[in-house]
């Protein structure tokens, strides 16, 4: 029974990391650039919600109206970063990844600077405080929930929209895209926009199961990351494995061999690139 | 020395390169020639290791390399050079060539060399970047088309292979250059077996030819039969004389 | 219709287009010709704007494009099936066609009575399709953007013949639009081409209506065959 | 590379003067003592570790082409080695040295065996990784390594603070030096191959990815010394240590010094830890804002760091 309410959690855990990770991977897959602020952009969500409304629980409305400030945060935050990384576009990966770390950084700090470093927590919203089925945590099923409906969202958007299709097109060959006379540029904005905004969306919705502290920014870039490794790069249905995966791993290794989690992490993602070096829906390059 | 049998490399449902029996003798300088999509590259990059053919065998030697990775092909003696020039771009002509030279002789993974070894290499290097006319110091990202070209030659003959591979050596060069890249070619002693479009550089060069057409080989031959023939001709010029009135 | 001048480009330090210049009437298919490896697939990559012009000129109309990106060049109505196809792989036919409609006389369904066997895969992806389809797709993407001039580059390579006789037949019913056809398979070429060039080192070197050229044997050995 | 480019006809005269340039620092470096108070000789030893950690990461990003952004795993784990050889072995400060690099030694190959199979982005974020699976490893290890509150009671080394620093010097000189021969010996030369074009080295007969990973384990083993000196100076060591924090003010030293080159990392290293040091009482927390600002203002302002801007003037 416990190890179910675990695998349950890592349900949960894996939606979040997929709100995180499917940004990540789209802005890759988009800008060629790895955006090490993603995580920092989790924490502002969280950091935000909670300068707003504390620890204390909220109605149901305005946490909801909290997570649409961070959406806002998101979107701003996603133009300050893609109009800092465009005199680099140039310059090369490494350098880019440089400058997004060091964003990160930034923002981090800050947000620890405008709060304080202790932990905090956001409250679940009333009515989602309480447990159903007995013991279960009401507010891990509603993160689930929300998950699968971003997810489901996400899906919809890219496979059946005329945008998912730009955007897929802006992945496969963005040359011949623009050859057909479409502006790349302008999609390349609107997916940092909106991977930036799902993942400060993501940092409101995981307040009130992850602690807000310091590091919590490299803890769930790390684990974002490791998401988009296994699942492959620029790739919405291994971004959603990958997060899935990679929950279940980590809540059950902590709870099971709470030693060995570490390890464990690594050794599935070596063994994802060793057999499959693109990841699991990774093309080939 | 190199035997090719029955090589074949699918890709999809395309045979790029569909059953290529062929041979190469000691010393003889053979060019490969036909239309694009003939598989000529395919069949380089299968000779040289850097793909695994879907069927048939490579004998280098008298000994099957069919399934040696390239680093042992290379140390072998097994040289080639690429389609789009393939330098350290950031490295001199000198350690360009010197690369090359400290692979051959089995030094590269040494941590420290003696200055007796270090000046030997360096003289080794020196007269391979003179035979192909070229100055030590330049950075190799520096160098104008031909220059690259001629340096990547320099490169695979510090490796002093047995048998030389060249890829389209003369592409992008002016006809001055490929007349004169032409005659430092011609004064090689290597095996050679040469992909190349510039058909004044190839008849210059070979003195066999053979000629791909969609993965086959379709002719063998001289350079003199090969420009006498109707087949050659026919792959060349389309699939018919009908076409004209 | 479309002017080029002295056009120069290349790649890195590699100059490939020598002071290349060509005109092609309104309204006609001219098709260019040479070896492997003279520029032509340059060429086309130049006036599409994929390869940087480095001096010339190329007037389209009244607009000189030469220094425009590729995407304004799109939008001045030039438009691009590439050698090698280049479809979108993860994006269906029908989705490809959709995001490459714009306004004009092309629509989805025209381009599917050009090519029936593309209706019946509509539905299929990008990299699920044949070599013959992939080429169908991206000549419809190229025709759903109206184009005021059509570059089309090597379409029957790797096809099998009877696909090629398909292709020819479509590309001979587009007539009056203006096209530059690159092709290797002269008996394509001469089917749909008004005109013919011949390229040698980065520059045309031969010039002729369709007709002279299939009276001109010798031209043809010079430019595109094996012998000297 | 872009080194070996500007030295131009007069590169023997020039390696004559960076000798001795090389030569006088020692000199001066090592009288430090009859010039400074011991804190600050504490301090300048521990700049001149991290300093040698800087310069490993330099070979590895600069030199090698590498961008590793997990660096600190190997202060970790040579310090977590050395100390713990201090607790449980040997007091001797030379072994608890060698146990710590072979340490380095052994979890480069472990995770270069790897690591070195990818490219590009995946490289970066497989470093990451392994940095911050590094951190969890050392927390949630408890029995071994005291978890989140860090080895504790490991014995001190024993040595005076001028002793210690000479020692320090000691290793830092040997460390830096191996560096620099390494790479301007053949295998440094053929790494600088594989970071330009790793086909052309497959067809030279090299095997690349041994190429790599050799880099790998010669960063990760100057790195682990110079954790093990960390480790010895303060005789504590906790996950803290090694933290993305501590591989970004590596990666900070190694920008701010000029990737192209080992001794500007390590003249940043010693730098900033002076000034991390020195303006620590006055800015507290904020150091670590300033820290993001000069990363950020680094990649825009300093492509080459501060020294190799200076060296393409010159040049």
């Amino acid at each position: 029974m416990s190890l179910l309410v675990t695998a349950f959690d890592g349900i949960a855990f894996g939606c979040l990391l997929f709100v995180l990770a499917v940004g990540l991977t789209m802005i890759f897959g988009l800008l060629d650039v790895l955006n090490l602020a993603h995580g920092a952009l989790y924490m502002a969500g969280g950091y935000l919600a909670f300068l707003v409304i504390g620890e204390v629980p909220t109605s149901l409305a305005v946490f909801i109206g909290v997570a649409l400030l961070a959406v806002v945060a998101g979107l701003v935050l996603g133009g300050g970063l893609s109009v800092a990384i465009r005199p680099l576009t140039r310059r090369g990966h490494l350098d880019q990844a440089l400058l997004t770390m060091g964003l990160a950084i930034l923002l981090s700090e800050f947000l620890l600077q405008v709060a304080d470093r202790g932990f905090h927590s956001l409250a679940a919203p009333r009515g989602l405080d309480g447990s159903i089925a007995g013991s279960y945590p009401a507010y891990r099923v509603a993160v689930i929930v929300a998950g699968l409906a971003i997810a489901g969202a996400t899906f919809w958007i890219f496979e059946r929209t005329r945008a998912g299709a730009l955007v897929r097109a802006a992945v496969d060959d963005p040359e011949m895209l623009a050859a057909s006379g479409v502006n790349v540029r302008r999609i390349r904005l609107s997916v940092v926009l909106a991977g930036c905004a799902l993942a400060t969306l993501a940092g409101v919705l995981g307040g009130p199961l992850l602690n807000l502290r310091a590091g919590l920014d490299t803890e769930v870039l790390v684990l974002a990351l490791i998401v988009i490794v296994v699942g492959g790069l620029a790739s919405i249905r291994g971004a959603a494995l990958g997060a899935l995966l990679i929950g279940q791993v980590q809540t059950l290794g902590v709870a099971l061999v709470p030693e060995l989690a570490a390890y464990l992490l690594f050794a599935v993602m070596a063994a994802v690139l060793l057999w499959r070096p693109a990841g699991l829906f990774g093309r080939a390059t | 020395m190199l035997r090719l049998h029955e090589l074949t490399m699918r890709f999809g449902a395309l045979n790029a390169v569909d059953g290529v029996s062929l041979s190469v003798g000691e010393g003889e300088r053979r060019a490969l020639i036909g239309p694009n999509g003939a598989g000529k590259s395919t069949l380089f990059a299968m000779i040289a290791g850097a793909l695994r053919p879907s069927g048939g065998t490579i004998e280098f030697d008298g000994q099957d390399v069919t399934g040696l990775p390239e680093h042992r092909r290379a140390r072998r003696g097994i040289a080639r050079t690429f389609q789009h020039s393939s330098l350290f771009a950031g490295l001199s002509c000198a350690e360009n060539v010197a690369l090359a030279v400290r692979a051959r002789r089995g030094l590269g993974m040494r941590a420290w060399l003696g200055s007796g070894r270090n000046m030997d290499i360096k003289r080794e290097v020196t007269g391979y970047l003179d035979l192909m006319e070229l100055s030590e110091e330049r950075p190799a990202g520096a160098l104008s088309h031909g220059e690259a070209r001629r340096l990547e030659v320099a490169m695979a003959l510090a490796q002093q292979p047995r048998l030389l591979l060249l890829d389209e050596p003369a592409a992008g060069m002016s006809s001055a250059e490929s007349a004169r890249f032409a005659e430092l070619i011609q004064n090689l002693d290597t095996t050679l077996l040469i992909v190349e479009h510039d058909l004044d550089v190839v008849f210059a060069v070979a003195s066999h030819v053979t000629v791909l057409a969609s993965g086959k080989v379709i002719a063998d031959g001289s350079p003199a039969e090969i420009k006498a023939s109707a087949e050659v001709e026919r792959v060349y010029l389309g699939t018919a004389k009908e076409i004209w009135c | 219709m479309l002017t080029v001048e002295a056009l120069t480009s290349g790649y890195g330090q590699g100059q490939v287009l020598h002071e290349a210049a060509m005109e092609l009437p309104p309204g006609k298919a001219v098709a260019v010709l040479g070896r492997n490896g003279v520029g032509k697939t340059t060429f086309v990559h130049t006036l599409m704007g994929l390869v940087k012009p480095w001096s010339g000129s190329i007037r389209l109309g009244d607009d000189e494009l030469a220094g425009l990106d590729t995407r304004q060049i799109a939008r001045h109505g030039v438009r691009i099936v590439p050698q090698g196809r280049r479809v979108y792989r993860s994006l269906t036919v029908e989705e490809t066609l959709a995001i490459s409609s714009g306004p004009g006389e092309w629509t989805i369904e025209r381009v599917y009575e050009l090519f029936p066997s593309l209706a019946a895969r509509r539905g299929h992806r990008g990299d699920q399709l044949s070599g013959g389809e992939q080429e169908m797709l991206a000549i419809g993407r190229a025709l759903l953007g109206n184009p005021r001039l059509l570059l089309l580059d090597e379409p029957s390579e790797g096809l099998a013949p009877l696909v090629v006789e398909e292709l020819g037949r479509a590309l001979s019913s587009l007539e009056g639009m203006s096209i530059i056809l690159v092709e290797q398979n002269l008996h394509l070429a001469v089917a749909v081409a008004d005109e013919v060039r011949c390229m040698v080192k980065g520059s045309f070197v031969y010039q002729a209506t369709t007709a002279e050229f299939r009276r001109d044997p010798a031209a043809a050995k010079e430019y595109l065959g094996v012998g000297s | 590379m872009r080194e070996s480019v500007m030295r131009g006809g007069d590169a023997r005269m020039s390696r004559l003067t960076r000798r001795l340039a090389f030569a006088a620092a020692l000199v001066l470096l090592a009288a430090m003592p009859y010039m400074l108070d011991a804190y600050r000789l504490d301090l300048l030893a521990g700049g001149l570790a991290y300093g040698l950690m800087a310069a490993s990461l330099a070979f590895l990003v600069g030199h090698g082409g590498l961008p590793s952004l997990g660096h600190a795993a190997f202060l970790g784990v040579g310090a977590y080695a050395a100390g713990l050889t201090a607790k449980h072995v040997t007091p001797n400060v030379a072994l608890q040295l060698l146990v710590a690099i072979a340490a380095g030694v052994l979890f480069a190959l472990l995770t270069g065996w790897f690591a070195v199979r990818t490219r590009g982005f995946f490289f970066l974020m497989f470093t990451l990784a392994i940095g911050e699976i590094a951190v969890q490893a050392a927390t949630r290890s408890t029995r071994v390594t005291g978890g989140d509150n860090g080895l504790a009671d490991i014995p001190p080394t024993g040595l005076d603070v001028v002793t210690f620093y000479w020692w320090a010097l000691a290793v830092v000189a040997v460390g830096f030096g191996v560096l620099v021969l390494l790479r301007d010996g053949p295998l440094g030369r053929s790494i600088a191959g594989a970071r330009e074009n790793e086909a052309r080295m497959a067809a030279l007969g090299y095997h690349v990815t041994g190429v790599r990973l050799a880099a790998v384990v010669i960063a990760g083993a100057v790195c682990a010394a110079g954790g093990a000196l960390v480790e010895q100076k303060d005789t504590f060591v906790a996950p803290t240590h090694l933290e993305i924090g501590v591989s970004v003010l590596l990666l900070i030293m190694v920008l701010l010094g000029g990737r192209q080159t080992l001794i500007g990392p390590l003249i940043a290293g010693v730098g900033l830890i002076v000034l991390r040091s020195v303006t620590s009482t006055a800015l507290g927390e904020l150091w670590l804002l300033v820290e993001g600002a000069l990363f950020v203002i680094c990649v825009y302002l300093l492509p080459n760091g501060l020294l190799g801007r200076r060296r393409a003037q010159a040049a």
